[in-house]
């Protein structure tokens, strides 16, 4: 269960409900995007004074004391509003700088990040890695004071409006061996380090990052030398649940949307929602958004009792459970509306592409399901 | 997936543990392995019944007054994934989990003291009597009928699908008291018919896909009952039947711990099945994958459970997501039945009735795990038909989300 | 395409047709399970006169000169009829007597078979072969004048009225070796050979055959040493392919019966046919059944240029596609008859079943599509 | 698949592959690659079109009199065949294999001069009129009419979902001519439009999920058309349209032949992709799964289309088969861009516009065959919704069974 009592939590949903209705309907969120690249200063800036940005963060530091579990609420309310901000890409990178590394130069950048001055964003995924956080071939070898990077990260969300990075690399051991992976933090704008950003389809910002022989020193490795697995589980875990609750936003929305405009849009003089072929669509739809919700809702209910690779085990079933699941409604939300759900112009078709997405980032259903599989086969 | 248990609930594992290891018997555990069906072997169920009731366990979810044990739902819940890591037959849900229930809820005193205490000793059996020849997932069509002649009803007309009733000495059952006018659902009463060896009623069994029979269709010529043989009011039976029914989804046995010994069964099996190339099933990663695809099933059906276990009932929420348990639970169990034949192969053709029946003493042809798979796959077809159908459930569904 | 001329094809067909109509309703079914285990002898005799059983054999043999695609249309005809009459595992095993062995013994057991007095069937699976008519574990031991066979087999059809059985055998190389398997003709009745019979769950008869040890001459072996994988796969492509058209008869009939009982079987006042979700499901069923009836008229044009390995692909697509197609359409025509499609006492369950053991005999779709890409992987 | 192929026909297939070595330029090609959609990108298309046409190979499919081929069936397939071979795009359909072949069964001889030329030589694109804004699948619900006025007719009303319409310079539509009376599809006309560029006639593209316009809006205000401009007899649209789409389903591309160029595209992808635990993702037996049973659905509905090019059309098996044709290649194509993206994992995510356009010289990030597949998974969302949705040829299915 969760750190912060109900109540906090439900204020802290009405703020972003508001936030949500009030400055970020589609026409808005088209605005941001074409103005700010889907990621608006004005916005962050909001997330900061709203405390969003310090729900999972220690109070000693400047949080408001809560979990993970906590910016569920947000994360849903994201959802809704197809929200572009690097909210979870900032949130599960920071989680990684606090409590432990909590001092000097980290210290500063998270109290940074917490007032909503400074961003950073964990570069994670390879080529081929699919959603396998420990499957790490950028290497970092020992040279004299510290570590020389050299490799390829790709799809590395939001890095666009940050100045800092957290890459994993490894320093020893074979691929995807647990031992061996280092976690270094770095700027985005260090000598060697090469991005190629491009906007996604889904309106976010990806980047390619390439490390050509990158110097990093041994104060920038955030755990002891190649024991950075934990924390990285951690970022994984954390994503994937954060992601979960945002695709439940989504397909909620997308049932609503769906029910009400075969209400009203008529064929052979018949509104739509009197078929019974579609009548049963929807339903199917509702049973999906709805098996999905529970399971997030079990899922968080447990989250906080379990030790980080049962965690990772929970993160997992969201994420394969979610795969047909978002699927199917975005797919079922487009059918349902016909032509128009095939255009730019009309929400439906960006919801759509916006679960494609999160079905596709951090592993599909088919890897986690492997990785379930390994799990309990072991 | 288990989270940590207090020491308090591991005690109770235990003491459940035990007990059932001291007194489940060998007949009794050959029914459980032997169990086919949603229904395990009729003698041997309610032998387990008795020997339950011996030590106040049979009604787990009655309230403590009427004899049932009081337990939590962490409790019920360890009770039950004991019973079936020790592969004991479930308890009957007729009498225990429908009728009890709403006799508790809708009975006279008379009623209770008269119904109630054979139900929790098991000394009696009741079979229920909804659906008819032509009203099958539209219940509110019926059209057995019980007139008033005095001091009685007199019954005429028939039911069927009715499971076990040639085992069954006791028979609720829906028939229409009111007139014609109004809907369908109005004038329709509940009724407890506390002997069925009357000789205007007439059972014979359907055999069924499976060869043997479960179901049965039931004749009711000029069959007298007392007036106090309705439960509720006259003509308001329709209210019974929903309670019953929402009661019997919500506060019945979880799919979800079923369900996953069947899928443990299965991966056992494939560990020892070969591949056709050398290999081992359990090995495949085709075999894995639509494995693990059937497991987050259930895991998902047991999150829905908790959620729905504490959803106020009669909520706008509730209505359909208790028609989502029912369609999503049948289609796992069914896919799950699906994979087990696919697992066993060709050899899960042979008919083995004589194997199948609990101390026949016939060994069975092939790996014994395989005996009951075919059987159960035939039988399982039933389990989107029955008890409204899938799209029955998908109507309401549609209708809720569009009201 | 065939090798029969239409007219013969077509006379054929009515002349099965007059037979299932006729004397093979499902009451006589009934009868003929309750009374002949599902296998007649007057039938067999009827089968013989009729000159279904000389089809597929060279006329210099006494047989009607055609091919295996010549005998489709019977196949089909006893889909409809649920026909458990042994009249495939006859064929497909007595075809491997002819035309290169047609000497001494087994001219004579050929011509048994042709005019109905001899049966002979075909010993190919075993524990854990699942459809590979290659993976032959029971073994061959040469022993002085001949071999010692010690092994299993199992779901061996209709040896129950057959006289001889042909085993395929090992004496070579390993599991799944395409060398150094041999086929040998034997009695039933020799010593050694134990038969476990039974009926099966589709009313045809099965049997698990153990080899305890039996002597067979050279004699007995049909090809040259370890050279009889040809055959064998030969057996099992026919085979297949038989059974597709079995399966396509049941499946048409599924579709018609199913459109009949929605038109009449009225729920909530009005026909089951009106209800649109059930109406979209007859039409999958008829893309189902359709598309295997395409692929299988396609396949039976192409059959007799291939060579034996493409034949083997051919029939391996054809089951690999048979598998969902009949599974789909068999328990929709249960779902949608309702509770009556569960009894015993109407012959769609009986479709059913005879649909479900058709699935899984000689391996079922999983099976066969692994197979498939191992063949278009090599 | 393939059985053995006759000597003449070797020669055949060997002219066609010479001439599409020697014709095909880069820029065509590069088109070839970059088609993310039924459609092609329109001027590499158009160039295409005009390079075959000058080796009298534009329409392969139409009688010799008319400038055809006169190819037998499988000339036709080979050359398709040997088109995907080489990657060369695909000829447009709507004026080749739509308005061409209706003009030729119901067109004047002087409609026939006018148009065909122009036609074959891919001097002309004609744009497609049949949907409007409140008749998606419903067609014969159309509102846009044409009212005589002496010897013209005066079009005013709107046609939506018109492919490629920005491109067009001429257009064939359907319009409402006759009274309200009777069924709707009665008093539709067949209108061929000679001149876009007239005033009254408004042409917005409408930007789709893959971020570029391919449809578009059609208004029509007071446009003046002689009344020759119809083809076929005036309120007798319908026929012409039926006509057409029978013709259209039959008589066109293989789809079996495009979609399996797709599934090599996937395997050479999945081939070099690796599986996030060390080896390649063409090795996993998933995707081993996953890609057969695609085959095996390219396979069947190659069987499908054989079988019905050898039908009688308008029998009463032509139709459902028809109807089973769009549903299951819309669906195997959608399934197929399914397991592209899948395979493809979180690179297809990103949004490449300038690369997918032909003569960019913009690198594609990634994976060069990656760059397709998210905007091909996208499209094809639209592939069972128009041309009648899959619903609509499911109940056009049922209906055809329950006659």
């Amino acid at each position: 269960m969760s750190t912060l009592n109900q109540e906090t939590r439900s204020m802290l949903e009405d703020s972003v409900n508001r936030f949500v209705q009030g400055e970020y309907t589609f026409d808005d969120r088209k605005h941001n995007l074409k103005e700010h690249h889907g990621q608006s200063p004005d916005h962050w800036h909001t997330f900061a004074e709203m405390g969003w940005l310090s729900i999972p963060f220690p109070e000693e530091q400047g949080g408001l004391g809560g979990d993970i579990t906590d910016t569920l609420g947000v994360m849903k309310v994201f959802g809704r509003g197809m929200v572009t901000e690097p909210y979870l890409s900032v949130i599960t990178a920071a989680r990684l700088l606090s409590p432990a590394n909590y001092k000097g130069e980290v210290a500063e950048l998270l109290d940074g990040i917490l007032s909503g001055e400074r961003q950073v964003v964990f570069a994670s995924e390879e080529p081929g890695s699919r959603g396998n956080p420990l499957a790490v071939a950028l290497k970092a070898e020992p040279d004299g004071t510290g570590y020389r990077l050299s490799g390829e990260k790709i799809a590395v969300m939001h890095s666009l409006t940050a100045g800092h990075v957290l890459v994993s690399a490894r320093s020893a051991g074979g691929y995807t061996d647990e031992q061996g992976i280092d976690l270094f933090l770095l700027a985005l704008d260090a000598p060697g380090v090469e991005v190629t950003g491009y906007p996604m389809m889904d309106g976010h910002q990806g980047a390619n990052i390439t490390f050509n022989g990158v110097s990093v020193s041994k104060t920038q490795q955030l755990t002891g030398a190649g024991g950075a697995a934990a924390l990285i589980l951690q970022a994984s875990s954390e994503s994937l649940l954060m992601l979960a609750s945002e695709a439940v936003g989504i397909m909620e929305t997308l049932v609503r949307k769906t029910v009400a405009y075969t209400r009203t849009r008529k064929q052979f003089g018949v509104a739509l929602a009197e078929f019974q072929v579609l009548q049963h669509r929807m339903a199917d739809m509702y049973i999906e958004t709805t098996s999905l919700a529970n399971l997030l809702a079990q899922t968080a209910s447990r989250w906080l009792e379990a030790e980080a690779p049962q965690q990772a085990i929970l993160a997992s079933k969201l994420k394969a459970r979610l795969g047909p699941a978002a699927r199917y409604v975005g797919q079922q939300a487009v059918q349902l509306h016909g032509g128009i759900g095939m255009t730019d112009e009309l929400d439906i078709g960006h919801y759509f592409k916006r679960l494609t997405s999160i079905e596709l980032q951090l592993g599909n259903a088919e890897w986690h399901r492997k990785r379930l599989w390994r799990e309990i086969a072991a | 997936m288990s989270t940590q248990e207090s020491a308090e609930l591991s005690r109770f594992r235990q003491q459940v543990r035990d007990f059932i290891e001291q007194n489940a018997d060998e007949e009794i555990l050959e029914a459980g392995r032997k169990t086919t069906s949603f229904f395990p072997p009729f003698d041997q169920v309610m032998k387990w019944h008795r020997i339950l009731h011996g030590q106040g366990w049979s009604a787990i979810r009655w309230p403590e007054e009427y004899g049932g044990t009081g337990w939590d739902v962490p409790r019920q819940l360890i009770f039950e994934e004991e019973c079936r890591r020790a592969g004991v037959p479930l308890l009957l849900p007729q009498s225990i989990a429908m009728v009890g229930p709403a006799i508790i809820h809708y009975g006279t005193e008379a009623q209770k003291k008269k119904h109630l205490p054979g139900i929790l000793a098991g000394e009696d059996f009741w079979a229920q009597g909804y659906s008819e020849p032509n009203a099958g997932s539209d219940l509110a069509s019926l059209k057995c009928r019980a007139d008033r002649d005095g001091d009685h009803y007199v019954i005429n007309g028939s039911k069927t699908w009715t499971t076990y009733a040639h085992h069954a000495n006791r028979m609720f059952l829906l028939v229409r008291t009111g007139g014609g006018a109004g809907k369908p659902q109005q004038g329709i009463s509940f009724f407890l018919i506390e002997d069925l060896s009357d000789p205007g009623i007439d059972i014979r069994p359907i055999i069924g896909l499976d060869g043997v029979p479960e179901q049965c269709d039931v004749f009711f010529t000029d069959v007298r009952v007392p007036l106090d043989c309705c439960l509720g009011e006259e003509n308001d039976g329709w209210s019974v039947a929903k309670y019953l029914l929402e009661h019997e989804r919500g506060g019945g046995t979880s799919f979800a711990t079923t369900f996953r010994h069947e899928l443990d069964l299965i991966r056992r099996l494939a560990g020892r099945t070969g591949d056709g190339f050398g290999g081992m099933l359990a090995d495949d990663p085709v075999f894995q994958d639509r494995y693990i695809r059937l497991a987050l099933e259930v895991d998902t059906l047991e999150a829905t459970e908790e959620v729905f276990a504490s959803m106020e009932k009669g909520s706008p929420q509730s209505g359909p997501m208790s028609s989502m348990i029912k369609v999503t639970s049948m289609e796992a169990i069914q896919r799950i039945t699906e994979l087990a034949i696919d697992v066993a192969g060709s050899p899960s053709l042979a008919l083995q009735l004589a194997a199948l029946t609990v101390g026949s003493g016939v060994e069975p042809i092939g790996d014994e795990d395989a005996l009951t798979l075919m059987p159960k796959y035939l039988n399982n077809r039933a389990a989107s038909i029955f008890g409204g159908s899938n799209e029955i459930q998908r109507n309401i569904i549609a209708k809720s989300l569009l009201r």
